[in-house]
């Protein structure tokens, strides 16, 4: 057992630290949010200039051999600045696809514009009605010779306005909710037949609803065995939530020293409100909270690579525990802060709304925590 | 000891409930707790209900009251919930109201009651500062007597909606040598006064229903200070308790679990209806069974004012569960839309755009419903500061 | 709509007061549970003599005619004290058996002796794998010509080794579980074939294993129509739980003021333990709990006689409700008193077994939320 | 980082293992939480790990410490724990041994470290007093010289044990006009001394295992005070944090959710295993959740020691959760057993009747264990205390 950060690692945090103090200011991010475009391509070329988008891809793929630890800690970093840009959908979700599912022309095809900064992708697998089941599926991808039709509607889907390419989940065959029949396939945006629509969403980010009408994409789209796709997508989603509690963990923690700062210097009834023993024994519990967090995220990021059971097991423990305190944090950082906590103009609040969306990412509380037991 | 209603209760039931039907705006209907209207949809019910007699029932008959029984106060209120009514606003029908018919003058009773009773005239309310939130006697706006006038200085903020408001009462320092809670004084401004400017503060939620209010040079005769100069601090603490007592809210909240489940029969998991899931109706009949509770409570401490006993620290007890309620009721809203929690539709107020929502429209204002609402365990005296009241009160420590 | 007690209400509440203060205080309680009988039978001869025992019966039945109120204030009291004389067995369970589906003649045989104090009854319900299902029998009644047999064994059957006469539920045909099938008999203790193993329970009381074994008991002692015995079983336990809601609500009320007092004397770093406001705050919330648990008992006593769903959903409620209370009022309690809180020499550890073991009686939380969502 | 084992740390696991199947007393198998065992039965594991020279793993090695990896002590408690072993008492191994070895002088060292080692001698804490509960540094008993030796009067509670005992460490004022934290010394008291008496507390399980110990003019050689008079606070602030670092329990606990399995396993609902119910199998799974979470929090805690940190205020944490999921297994273990929770079967220590349990073996000291730890959010500095140090030293306020 081992629980310290390489050298190398350490390096890539400090990095990445000095590039959101530096270059992601408060004002700077909520301009590109209000701006057209809605994110900072500028950032974006600076994280592939840093090796941070080629991190997790292996030597031969074009990347820097970097594992889920690796991405664990740019992670953490980008939760701390609520960085918006698409790294989990681009990096983590197709890089994800591409590096357990991809073949070799694939991944020639799709792994070096990722790195370089220039593919941007989005993970198009929500659906209306389908709520957190991945195989809840409406959108079809019918065979039609040597390529597929695909039809369907898929529901915010982050990061799709800035996305060149989408990764997207359809049912090949089976029923409905069958665990068989569902398949993966890697789709360019401009393709004819889908259409989107556009909107910001409540922590700040980009998502579309996208639809697909008609679209013919070729067979050597498909990711995976047709009809397999299932247990890919569940290792590519447990991924994403491991690297999805880490950026909670990050801003869990501004959160929880903003609040602390905050109730050192907000004086009510002549001293400090940080002197109250309430808010005092409260703020020990965010910090509890935020503590239980790290070590459930650093959990299943150590068992990404272990047996099913195990990995499904430790990730939905996190996404549990992360989830409650991510709740609790957000709730009591933004009631510490008092009137200020539920302005616009204060941080906190816009931590307290990004807390508030991880629950609803690939299953929210109560979903994992099902799946746990299910697997107990 | 018994839960029935008298006959004559049964036929007031029904006499609202048809009034209502026959004379709510339709464009009005169910309008839960959206608030992004223009300044005559918000007053439009309470026109209506002056007209009718029945804008301010808690009050004296004197003064416009319905001298309805308590009972009758609360089928009232389970009506208006039922229909999901934009009802009066609090600051001139809960707040002002009773502090001038109580505290107040003949003269300020002939001035300003009419206009809340009709709803022609809108008031806000001029409580907290920047640096008083919880600690509201900290308060620095001064009050300066000079000759007839008091020159009024300072910055207010939280001001609800006063960007509407034709009047605002105001808690100003009179005596700046004196401690504290002594030496404020209950005042109150036309808002059209100069040196009066009302700056709204985007809340998290993207929409628009407090202000800053910066009052600087502002002369007020002084004729509109209410009650004694330096004794506003009493007419205040009378005030919150009114506020309070008003606060629990039980009948929307029922309304909004009504809502809650209609969403969750909408919604599904794993193919089926997601009331039908055991995890999530059991949080739902935790919430009712929480609000069984508070509507027992509330209906108790009813008994006692009617028994004679004025809003007590009681009231506290109400503020507290009613708004973890509502609160809960918004979180387990947003967890039953799911993935549509995410989209922005605009907030709550003022703020929200045209467009058709993205995914279904209960989902649309979910987010920013849940964001807002965080506001309740701060305002209306934080839910601390009601537990420190109980304490003290009630537990006599 | 009306929540003031009548006059009379007032009087028996004063008149029971007096007689918890004067009569049942701390170290005659003690002794009267550490005794060979384990009760104190004068005091339940008071209890007849002041109409107690009599108050829930008709006055043609040789009773007070009270109702569920009088015994949600005579509870109340009981539970200030922790009176362990077995008043909801005998009064609000027999009593209950017998006035809703008692003959003529059984409520001739019975009631006088139940007001008199001179019949002692214990309900003999819950079996060793029943959990909280009224249904879920093993405990059989076989006809045998005009007679029934009994056969099996009831758990912690409490009060039973004080008592004269015992309400037994039995199965006379369906299947374990059905809700059809459910008989209820009532039979003297001393009956051939009755043998017990007596003990003391947790919270000071005794109950006792009951086991029958080819016990012939005659037809008359049949309560309600064979087979038909579950719904009135379901009206009787809901008004013994909103009785033992009433105890538990003295019992809190208690727990609760000692705290507070108790915060109020304890010292520690100079200054009394109540002027710390983290403890301050607890005990806020242990009151607002105690107030939650009141006013839902007050809805399941004034729902009792409403039609089934309202009356099980009001009380499957307070059954939640107060359960939830007295779990926090009395962990709170314990904690605040410190080291002292959990000696036997402090009554507040007592209070807190007893509103320990309420959760078990007649179905805990989780069974009673199941219960409010299957109606909801 | 990573959580594997290295080859040759699954080959101590397997030393451990088969140390511990060959070794361990048959008769105290699988013991659990009782603990109404007699003096030879404390103390049976111990000295045969003694003898092993395993019984002081954490010591250094020089005082008969193992030299273990913290790795190679996880293994250890894990092992132990699987087996339910009956471990070493903590009042010689973790507290005032390390205090001796760290602050005493060669003499005390060579006197009191090998029976600690060898299990041969059993010792009891004198720190609380009646009215020195959270506030310990208000303790009132008073050591005062004369000549060769101190006097010491006073009366000490919560002596956890201490009718075995045959010395005890105890915090004595020795100069009465300091204040508070000064003026207070750590001194050795042999329990057969004239003037010492050890009185039983019931608790209320039913159980006796801590005592109220008085001390009447007790005459103790000036040998037996550790390190300088007048500086004893710092050694037991120094004990203190070593007290709480093994407090988490987590091995232990593991252990206890296992046999919350089996029980729900074994007990109905709805003709189902409890285990099978969705609403029972949650509560299992959150406290398994919250217990790997602190698993991994004690093992990033150990990883930051061997990297030199001594034990920080990070230990207040271990001891916040780890008591709150001690509870919360007896809580869901009370809950599992249902109606059989009632019946009184004796207390979890030396005050259990030998009858056969009524209702299964499981369920007969399940109230009484819910009960008794409540005692754990209470001792070894209550959980409000732990949130104190917290506020201090981590959030800085």
């Amino acid at each position: 057992m081992d629980f310290n950060f390489t050298e190398e690692q350490g390096m890539v945090r400090d990095g990445l630290s000095r590039l959101v103090r530096e270059q992601y200011d408060w004002e700077t991010r909520r301009k590109a949010i209000a701006s057209g475009a809605g994110w900072r391509p500028e950032v974006w070329a600076q994280l592939a200039e840093l090796g941070i988008l080629g991190m997790p891809f292996s030597e031969a793929d074009g990347g820097f051999g970097g594992g889920a630890v690796d991405a664990m800690v740019i992670m953490e970093e980008f939760g701390k600045g609520l960085v918006i840009e698409p790294f989990v959908p681009t990096v983590v979700c197709a890089g994800g696809f591409l590096k357990h599912g991809g073949t070799a022309a694939q991944k020639e095809e799709h792994i070096g514009g990722i790195v370089s900064g220039e593919r941007v992708f989005a993970f198009a697998y929500a659906e209306p009605k389908g709520r957190y089941d991945y195989a809840d599926l409406e959108t079809t991808a019918k065979k039609d010779g040597s390529a597929y039709v695909l039809n369907g509607h898929k529901a915010v889907v982050f990061g799709a306005p800035w996305a060149s390419h989408l990764i997207v989940t359809a049912r090949t065959g089976g029923e409905r909710r069958d665990r068989s029949g569902v398949s993966v396939f890697v789709v360019a945006k401009d393709t004819a037949g889908i259409t989107t629509r556009d909107y910001v969403t409540v922590d700040g980010r980009r998502a579309s609803e996208v639809y697909f009408e008609n679209v013919s994409i070729p067979a050597e789209a498909l990711i995976g065995a047709e009809g397999e796709g299932l247990a890919l997508i569940e290792l590519v989603t447990d991924e994403a939530i491991a690297a999805t509690c880490a950026e909670a963990c990050g801003a869990m923690k501004v959160a929880h020293a903003m609040t602390v700062e905050y109730s050192r210097q907000r004086k009510q009834f002549g001293v400090p409100i940080g002197s109250f023993q309430v808010l005092q024994h409260r703020m020990v519990d965010m910090y509890t909270a935020y503590e239980t967090a790290v070590s459930l995220t650093y959990l299943a990021t150590l068992r990404l690579g272990s047996d099913e059971v195990e990995r499904k097991k430790a990730v939905s423990a996190a996404k549990v525990g992360v989830g409650q305190a991510a709740r609790l944090i957000g709730q009591e950082a933004v009631q510490i802060h008092g009137g200020n906590g539920v302005t616009d103009e204060y941080a906190i609040g816009h931590y307290f709304k990004r807390l508030t969306i991880f629950d609803s990412e690939f299953g929210n509380v109560d979903h994992h925590l099902k799946r746990h037991v299910a697997l107990s | 000891m018994n839960l029935e209603f008298t006959p004559e209760e049964q036929a007031f039931r029904e006499e609202v409930r048809s009034f209502i039907a026959e004379n709510y705006p339709k464009h009005l209907a169910d309008f839960g707790m959206r608030e992004d209207m223009s300044r005559e949809d918000f007053l439009a019910w309470h026109k209506i209900l002056g007209r009718k007699g029945w804008s301010v029932p808690a009050w004296p008959v004197e003064y416009g009251g319905t001298g309805w029984t308590p009972t009758q106060r609360y089928i009232w209120s389970e009506e208006n919930a039922r229909a999901s009514t934009v009802m009066p606003l609090p600051f001139g029908v809960s707040m002002v109201g009773p502090v001038i018919y109580t505290f107040g003058n003949a003269e300020q009773k002939a001035r300003h009651l009419p206009g809340i009773v009709s709803g022609e005239v809108w008031w806000c309310q001029g409580y907290s500062e920047p640096g008083a939130g919880s600690d509201l006697a900290s308060l620095k706006t001064t009050a300066v007597r000079d000759g007839d006038h008091y020159v009024i200085n300072g910055q207010k903020t939280w001001t609800t909606l006063a960007q509407h408001a034709d009047w605002g009462f105001f808690l100003c320092r009179t005596d700046p040598t004196a401690k504290a809670q002594e030496g404020i004084s209950f005042i109150l401004v036309d808002m059209k006064s100069p040196g009066v400017e009302v700056k709204p503060i985007k809340l998290l939620d993207g929409g628009y229903e407090v202000n800053e209010t910066w009052l600087t040079d502002v002369r007020v005769p002084v004729e509109n200070l209410v009650g004694q100069e330096n004794k506003g601090w009493t007419y205040a603490k009378f005030l919150l308790a009114h506020e309070r007592s008003g606060i629990a809210g039980v009948a929307r909240s029922k309304r909004g679990i009504e809502k809650l489940r209609e969403i969750a029969a909408n919604e599904t998991l794993e193919g089926a209806p997601l009331i039908k899931d055991f995890d999530f109706a059991k949080k739902v009949s935790q919430l009712e069974i929480d609000l069984a509770a508070l509507e027992i409570t509330e209906l108790r401490t009813l008994a006692g004012e009617q028994a004679g006993k004025g809003p007590g620290p009681e009231s506290s007890i109400l503020k507290i569960k009613g708004t973890e309620i509502q609160q809960r009721l918004t979180e387990l809203t947003l967890e039953a839309v799911g993935t549509y929690s995410a989209p922005y539709m605009g907030g709550v107020s003022n703020d929200n755009s045209n467009e058709h929502p993205v995914g279904p429209d209960y989902a649309a204002h979910a987010a920013a419903t849940y964001f807002n609402m965080r506001k309740t365990s701060i305002y209306g005296g934080s839910n601390e500061i009601q537990r420190n009241i109980i304490t003290k009160m009630i537990l006599g420590l």
